[in-house]
């Protein structure tokens, strides 16, 4: 790639991850583009940059997913760059090569390093040959010939079928008896082809109880590649990430310079530019198997971003125009501990659902070590269109305590009305004594930890509230009882908030 | 004033009145003081017995939704008089070996699983309705048969919206 | 003292630095109290804590300067320390004394030292003692008998004439010739027994085009006192500190280290506790002279939290229970660069007046790197009864060239409706050459930076936004022009926004 | 419709009307095209041709204030027959000869420097305002007399009240 500046670029997302990247370009004084479906016309991503373009109808297939309407938007805007984001677009090799033609740079890894590493199978092949440990497992999709149930019963149960393409848990099942193998096979493969349009899968041995450590690495086009240490992802509910923290309470220097190089090498292998990410599955005994690599930004960067004090975004983008690594290893070690939480509009009362609509009220948190990436507004919509997220909420602390007790002061700043929010969960999960200690894995959430037993907890106090709520309002809406709804102690401050509400 | 304040299956019938800047709210055995700042957004201070709130509020109908610790809970609050006549009016219709299927959260129905006339049981899948990418199986409230199902594959529902009648 | 927990504080203070404080609170599981005058009595530092007394009506003198009202608080809400914030009580040995009378703990330094150190003249006399260099002048107040004019001359022209008691500027005056000494010392004794209750003044020679260099420091009631690294605050118009950051550009390695040798010096003389900081000024040759000691937390510390990764509001609790330094020195190298903007209610086109009124509407900036510690809320009041500070915006960048760029791209994220701020100034300010160079002094803003020239470049374009306002206004409040004001794309988004405002 | 747009002494005369989901303004020579979102919050975005803005905007009676780039500006915006009337009546009340010294900003009033039937010379402070913690010196628009001492030391003032009067 020759260098060259990039001065216009378009963020083909949308939500909180379009507002960060748009953050760091302007930081960098280049303009942003923005694109949008017709669900955020007026979202948050669109109000915030320099230019919009509208791509089609709120589902993803028709607008975030079309990769000729985004270039198209490129050419007119006269962006000379595209970042993906995470989701929609980021991983598809595919639009890296449309972008490539279009003479738009892609902010993100060559088109050859995601077809190489972004499917499971080739992945699992490639760590191999550069002798990266791997769970033990068939290193080919399965076909339609072969004895799923024998080739099981050789790797060793409980074994687990994987899609090759994908990821979020779609397509995945453990299987724990040879009996069961044939059924769930086809019906993964059944459901990958349909989310994914992929149907092949594999096998492999079913850790138990493990730890989800992922290794942050980040290429230049010389060849030069670094990590940026671990991050801890084991508090996951149906393979969705809830929390993310680094550094892992259980990793410790010797085993971070170990995955680190480890990732680096098979980083290498690839020829990696850009930032990415390597999936590790611990073991209970402290043996670490390289599962997949993530070629694009991650939700949880902030927590690398926190710890090493780097901006990713900002080394994406001087990365793509050509220029080296802005760091060395050594620029790099951790300081401290950081901690996300995600905030979804999820209600974790009612099994997780997923709960839309308008956003009627919202206080951030804020202050010391607290960051608030948020991708709505109040007045906007949590559409069912696209994911749940609704903002990323990390705070940094200088040991692991300090980290949580700052996530659990800031998510006690937060109110969020009009959609049900994760907020409960984390608040009840940063409690729990096997979380403070560091003592869990990936099937914690699901196995381990309940929400049982903690069923709104305020409840009469909450009817309290809303009886004087209530009672008030009708007061002031009951022609006798006074003045109207100016009445109370500062009836110029309602006045001329009504009026500023007006216009 | 009487109010009564539904959360789901908790009903509070409640006696509500101004004392000192505040509301005295109770319950029979347990009496509440709360106040209230009185700005007029979504987001506000409560300060109870128990402590300061900052609380979210918002109306929408009938219903208020109270957010308090992260937790947000819907309430109807109705005067009691206005409580009766609606309770005289349920009983009145009748309607009380039907049950409807409603959908509980805007979404698309990419599933119909049964078809009007078949017999249902208790908990068993009527249709799958996909909302932010994940897919939740709509289940029959009780055993019966389906009398009516409205729900096409492939249409978006609001929440609230009837998809099917059992009885 | 004797280690105790501290269980329960009150936060003497209002606005932006309680609501710090209680946050720090919150996180080491410490119940708040606050205090209030009827001009905050639902100000957002009332509504944060876990209970609240009101003081008195809004003069500061019937509030929160009534050291007793505070007490008489602290025990009805069984509080076990106070903690001051800055200005009001926060140095005042008198308080500090009532509170251990009263068994609270004072969350600051021990009164002794307050008397030692904070009256400039003593200040000058230890730092002499110490072997801690100062600006050469009269090391004692003036007195009725002294020749003012011929101690001047004795000194060299130009010298300064300063209140021995208070700060921000008030009985400070320069003067460059013999004539006018007299008249001046009269003038400057006046302003400050008005503004401090105490008239004494003394003189120093003026250093030209200094720059104001403050060192940070922190003791433990054990002895150990440690540096957190210099603060740069030049930039200031009378006295009144505009922008701080840290570390400073013209401060390097070995300066850093012998400022920080020299403090450190002087906080044992006094065997200081707690945060503290000294401020320095830094001559265009490199040298620096000791200045004053400012004994309390100051408005700018988080540009030094940044820098270092630390919570000096919890180092200060911590102390205050007898614990010792949560550092060594070794921990506290400073990490990238971090700049603070203060937000102020003041018109920086109108001569920086101070402008007052209700908040209609707040954005707040977010995002990677970014602080926002803020005292008001949309519907809240800036009162002229206190100071102009609405809140701090705080950017942390690997170097100063990005603490710069981010700092202005928070800047360009703030929108604060209802009264003027400062937002134009510094992002004017942000750009200037000079200021980008490091190239400045503690008269640069108000003798060679102007604001002259850049009145409000956007005036058409905002007339036209205003006339497109108005019109939209009309046409919705006319009968004949539609369904009224509900009308527009999104009717039931408007609906539920007015009924959730409702209530 | 034709609206005058004042801010300080600068006033735009303009024309306006609805086009393409947005509004046309222009001001004889130049034409802006302004797009606005349809939220009813203090704080929007507006398109112009210059860009995509997010706004403050507070109406307060009369006036507009609007925030942009971090710059607060205050409008009034009248229909242009309202203006002519207005016009029409300052004509008539002849008080040209006399200058009102009015708060600019609320605050305290700490010392009173002339009494009423003072002369004073243009420039010249009046009284003293103290507000946030700086005093002020409030000072005469004009030379004259004074003719009216409203001003009393100790008096807290809202923004706008008149303090004296010089003729």
């Amino acid at each position: 790639m020759k260098p060259r500046k990039i001065r216009t670029l378009l963020v083909a997302n949308r939500g909180e991850i379009a507002l960060r990247v748009m953050r760091t370009c302007r930081e960098m004084g280049i303009r942003t583009v923005a694109v949008y479906s017709d669900a955020d016309a007026w979202a948050p991503h669109v109000q915030v940059a320099d230019e919009a373009h509208r791509l089609g109808p709120p589902p993803a297939k028709e607008s975030y997913l079309r990769g000729d309407l985004i270039l198209e938007a490129a050419k007119k805007s006269g962006a000379d760059a595209v970042h993906p984001g995470y989701g929609f677009l980021s991983e598809n090799a595919e639009f890296g090569r449309m972008c490539a033609k279009a003479g738009v740079a892609f902010v993100g890894p060559r088109a050859e390093s995601i077809d190489a590493i972004g499917n499971k199978v080739h992945a699992r092949q490639l760590a191999k040959k550069a002798g990266v440990p791997t769970v033990p497992g068939l290193d080919r999709a399965i076909g339609p010939k072969d004895d799923a149930g024998a080739i099981a019963a050789g790797i060793g149960f409980p074994v687990l079928i994987k899609a090759a393409a994908g990821g979020g848990g779609r397509g995945m099942r453990v299987v724990r008896e040879a009996k069961d193998v044939e059924r769930n096979v086809r019906e993964a493969g059944n459901e990958a082809a349909g989310a994914f349009g992929d149907g092949s899968v594999f096998l492999e041995r079913y850790v138990e109880r493990p730890r989800h450590i992922e290794i942050q690495v980040f290429g230049d086009s010389a060849g030069n590649v670094v990590h940026l240490n671990e991050r801890e992802c084991s508090i996951q509910r149906r393979h969705q990430k809830l929390i993310e923290e680094g550094p892992s309470p259980v990793v410790d220097a010797a085993l971070r310079a170990e995955m680190g190089r480890t990732a680096i090498r098979l980083a290498k292998a690839v020829g990696y530019v850009s930032a990415g990410t390597l999936e590790f599955l611990l073991d209970a005994g402290g043996k670490f198997y390289f599962l997949e690599m993530n070629t694009r930004l991650q939700v949880e960067h902030p927590v690398t971003e926190m710890i090493t004090g780097t901006d990713l975004v900002k080394a994406q983008i001087l990365v793509a125009e050509g220029a080296k690594l802005p760091w060395t290893q050594d620029d790099l070690a951790p300081r401290g501990h950081a901690i996300e939480a995600r905030i979804t509009a999820e209600d974790p009362f009612a099994n997780f659902a997923p709960g839309g609509g308008t956003i009627l009220g919202l206080d951030a948190p804020s202050g010391p070590h607290t960051r608030w990436d948020c991708g709505v507004e109040a007045g906007g919509t949590i559409s069912m269109f696209y994911d749940s997220m609704i903002a990323k909420l990390i705070c940094w602390g200088r040991d692991r305590a300090e980290a949580i007790e700052r996530l659990r002061r800031a998510l006690s700043e937060l109110v969020i009305v009009g959609v049900p929010t994760l907020v409960p969960f984390h608040l009840h999960l940063l409690a729990d004594p096997r979380f403070r200690a560091g003592n869990f894995h990936t099937g914690f959430v699901e196995n381990e930890f309940s929400m049982k037993g903690i069923d709104r907890p305020h409840l009469d106090e909450a009817a309290a509230i809303v009886a004087a709520l209530e009672y008030r309002r009708r007061r002031q809406e009951t022609p006798e009882a006074g003045p109207g709804p100016a009445a109370g102690p500062s009836p110029w401050k309602s006045q001329a908030l009504r009026e500023g509400l007006r216009g | 004033m009487k109010l009564t304040v539904r959360h789901g299956d908790d009903v509070f019938t409640v006696e509500v009145a101004e004392s000192d800047g505040g509301y005295t709210v109770s319950n029979g055995g347990r009496t509440w003081h709360v106040r209230l700042d009185d700005r007029r957004g979504a987001i506000r201070t409560a300060v109870t017995d128990n402590g300061r709130h900052r609380v979210g509020v918002a109306r929408r109908g009938e219903s208020w939704e109270l957010v308090l610790d992260g937790i947000s809970y819907e309430f109807t609050a109705r005067d009691t008089r206005f409580e009766k006549l609606l309770a005289l009016g349920a009983a009145r219709s009748g309607a009380a070996g039907r049950a409807e299927i409603r959908a509980p959260i805007p979404g698309l129905i990419t599933t119909v699983l049964r078809n009007p006339g078949d017999p249902v049981a208790e908990g068993e899948p009527v249709l799958v309705l996909a909302a932010m990418k994940l897919e939740n199986e709509i289940r029959s409230p009780r055993a019966g048969k389906l009398v009516e199902v409205r729900a096409k594959a492939g249409a978006a529902v609001e929440k609230g919206e009837l998809l099917a009648v059992v009885e």
